[in-house]
């Protein structure tokens, strides 16, 4: 149908979330992808950060099995410890972090950690890596995830990441700075937080529906009230995707 | 000069001890001593405490051998696979030992690593305020006195490794090592520790490191072995040496899925071989698509002084 | 890439405000970027608040232009001559005016920079106990809650720059850069402040600094300008490219003994050049001399990914 | 009358306070020499650290006019940051550390800050630099004063470098750690601590008197139980001294 495939929004959907001049938290796979994108379109000056210790203007060219391979490492901005790019986040200087999940609840909570009784885990998660960090202290968080019903839940099992924890002021409460998931992108749809922090349907992509979304949630979702169509992948954005993803991993 | 070179094995005999806290690489996916994590398996260590952000599946491998004991770190998997399956097991069944799992995220491993490197009696870290994270029993909770309304701040005690076991690009004879690229946590993990072991793709001569003394990683007086282990990271990469052996990392994934698996995966990969020299040559060829062969030098750098 | 590049002028004219935290070289006795010292004495720059661990006799020098309302540091004064004649006047008698002095060791001036660049909180020091430092009215004294009997610490307050202004061997026109040798609070000192200055001995192309990114100092994207001063750390010595012109400091402690000698001695070094240009040109063949004409460069390290 | 100067004396003996492999924090002028003799003679494995992030196994062959001239970096064992080598000294890995004083009292507590009242200071000193943080956390500290009355004095007016403060268990319950003044190295004399801290007269330089020591002592000196002559340097001390002052700069 659709001259993109699902990946290929999610990626341009992701780079959208990227303005210029930003400092962002990349991580690997689809959102390094999506900062190449953004870089090539509507953020140039866009700085990526890795949290071994790699900061970058542009994207490697080569395929990265891991942000700390050689072509990572080759003419980076900066390689250099983990506490000095992690330090970026503590010190708020981070605009926007990219983390995935295995679970994310109504209010923007990620566990990367226990499924079930952390005490007696039925499934162990490898743990929060820079997760953690990456959410408290983001300016601003997007999550990517498959949109289902096991993982869009109502209360994570074990919050790894916080989001905006129980909503309303939990998250300042618990003495996290503003932040917090701005958007929270699958395959499915976008989810925005509403004032209380609740996530709410903000757009939902062509070809789905939103009542294909609210099934596949494990919460009651409402909808935003200026919910819409994710916009589909421009012209422009596309061949910025095309030219980075020259071996089609994407579509 | 005191010469700290020894052969890997007799360093891991002489320096790690059962129950010991252990970093085992430090710089996430790169430059992890993997030929290190093999020769603790063929020791048979026990009730290893191993500290880290990230070493990709060298946890995940000691923990299917029973060496650990507890985890005190970040995250535990295979960064190619996503999921550790022996740390599954571990965790959930016991499998081949229950572990105690210690929850830090990457940043307050690095802060406490850096707390006891320093001598500080503990680090205030704000990165982990609102995760199950700060839940670690080892933690306090405080408010930060100089904040004018309630600020809470997590304590983190500092973490002292008893032994770090770090990979660089070179050594020489005594223990001082040129890194270059990234290099997560070896810098606070080499210098937090009471014992410190550096697996050297290449040995070279004094004058090599002499000549850029900004290059150093952690100095030679603070080093107690040193090991020349030309292919010792792999299959994790090493700037500048060695791309990344990914279908490793993927074999290691598919095959560690079961007990029986992970055993023949084990008598393959460390048994068998035995030694770092034994394991070079069973990769045979296949290192060398591995091995960089490109020449990208950095630009010169002048430490003349007349 | 933005370029960055300004003069040197017109960076401390946008930059650097009247009652800014300043620090204006991190690195003690070496790379402390005088050209920056003399262009704030010229452009009147008043009561600036200098945070410094040591840094030669700059800190004296801007005291005695009455360019400094307080001092947040470790040490001023001449590495030379031991006592710095302005730094004593203005405590002592209050000439040119009344200073504000915030004592610190260098190591806790280094936690709190460290504290202001990695966003800790406060940073909690031992090294000062005992020490009339310690009584500082914007530390608190606190018990390490991790010990079992009592054990007082120090919280330190993070130390947060307006601006940093740092002198290295090469930077690009991004304001990326390289530095080699000893760095002091350099790093901490650039990552912690609001806005950052580039003092770079030579701009070189992007491709030299993106050839060793392991070898940065403060990465491009924290920097707000980069000045190309060539000789602009004199009288101090930079690593590999400038011995120290010890007669330089020993001309200053002498004749800054008065407040008239001083004030001939800033006619002659920073009123009449009136640039950087003409002070270079006013030392002639004294640089000469002063100028490494050796090579003895650091071993190559390999970058290649393929 | 001697083969050697006072100075001669001091650096020697400075020397002799360093052990074979010991980390020490060596300072510049007398103490770096006499770290240099340490090693040609019985400490050939001492490891010499300077404050601006330099650590150096043989000391630089070139005079040196600060710690951080060009050639104090060439072939260094480390040239790093500050907090990366001041950090072993607060994580209690520095053996011996040096420093010097316009000012020490009866309990070796030290002042490089004010003389006078530090509100309206007298003299304003430079202060600590490194200092306090070397006197806090060295395993033993070895301070170098010229013997005047006016440095020698019973009370500091300010303590920028604690030494055993009042006595007694006041340093420990300081907070501080082991440590403290070893010896006192003067030009007349060296002074050492008793069990309560108090400096006594351990050792008179050759051509001094004990009596000539107290009369230029700010305090009621009293003598160690032990007190002996400081030993003439040795055959081998002067040589390396001589190998090493080239130009004759100490005698």
């Amino acid at each position: 149908m659709a001259d993109y495939s699902t990946q290929e929004l999610m990626i341009i959907a992701a780079a959208r979330e990227i303005r210029d001049g930003e400092i962002v938290f990349v991580g690997m796979r689809l959102p390094i992808t999506a900062y190449g994108v953004a870089r090539m379109t509507h953020a140039p000056n866009a700085v990526g950060m890795f949290e071994g210790g790699v900061v970058r203007y542009a994207p490697a060219a080569e395929t990265l099995y891991t942000m700390c391979d050689p072509a990572n490492q080759r003419n980076a901005a900066w390689t250099t410890g983990l506490l000095q790019v992690m330090g970026h986040l503590q010190a708020r200087k981070v605009d926007a972090g990219f983390i995935g999940g295995a679970e994310i609840d109504r209010f923007g909570n990620i566990n990367t950690s226990y499924i079930g009784d952390p005490a007696e885990p039925k499934v162990k998660l490898p743990g929060s890596g820079g997760a953690a960090d990456i959410a408290a202290m983001s300016k601003r968080l997007i999550a990517i995830m498959n949109h289902e019903k096991r993982r869009l839940v109502e209360r994570v099992d074990y919050v790894t990441s916080p989001g905006f924890l129980e909503g309303g002021s939990s998250r300042a409460d618990a003495g996290l700075p503003d932040g917090g998931p701005s958007a929270v992108i699958t395959d499915k749809a976008i989810l925005r937080p509403d004032a209380q922090g609740e996530l709410l349907l903000s757009s939902v992509h062509p070809g789905h529906s939103a009542e294909e979304v609210r099934e596949n949630t494990g919460w009651d979702l409402k909808f935003a009230p200026d919910m819409s169509e994710t916009p589909a992948p421009s012209a422009e954005e596309l061949a910025a995707l095309h030219q980075i993803d020259r071996d089609g991993f994407w579509r | 000069m005191t010469d700290k070179t020894t052969t890997l094995s007799d360093a891991i005999a002489s320096l790690v001890r059962d129950s010991d806290k252990v970093v085992l690489g430090a710089a996430l996916e790169t430059a992890i001593p993997f030929a290190a994590t093999y020769e603790l398996i063929r020791q048979g260590k026990r009730d290893l405490n191993m500290i880290a952000p990230i070493s990709d599946a060298s946890t995940d491998m000691l923990i299917g051998a029973g060496c650990v004991g507890a985890i005190t770190g970040a995250w535990v998997g295979n960064v190619s696979g996503g999921l550790g399956h022996n740390y599954r097991r571990a965790a959930e069944k016991g499998i081949p030992n229950k572990i105690v799992i210690n929850d830090y995220s990457n940043f307050s491993v690095g802060m406490a690593l850096f707390a006891a490197a320093y001598g500080m009696p503990y680090a205030p870290v704000r990165s982990i305020l609102g995760s199950g994270i700060a839940e670690n029993p080892t933690f306090k909770k405080a408010q930060n006195p100089f904040a004018e309304k309630d600020e809470p701040v997590v304590l983190v005690p500092p973490l002292k490794p008893d032994v770090t076991i770090l990979a660089v690009q070179r050594a020489d004879r005594g223990g001082n090592c040129h890194f270059w690229g990234s290099n997560g946590l070896c810098q606070e993990a080499g210098l937090a520790a009471e014992r410190v072991i550096i697996v050297a793709n290449e040995i070279v001569d004094d004058s090599v490191i002499a000549s850029d003394p900004s290059r150093i990683l952690v100095p030679g007086f603070r080093v107690d072995a040193v090991c020349e282990v030309p292919a010792g990271t792999h299959p994790s990469p090493l700037t500048g040496r060695w791309l990344r052996d990914s279908a490793f990392f993927n074999d290691y994934h598919a095959r560690s899925r079961d007990v029986d698996g992970f055993k023949a995966w084990l008598d393959e990969w460390v048994f068998d071989p035995g030694s770092p020299e034994a394991y070079t040559e069973k990769l045979g060829s296949r290192l060398d698509e591995l091995r960089i062969k490109g020449e990208q030098l950095a630009a010169p750098a002048n430490y003349a002084a007349e």
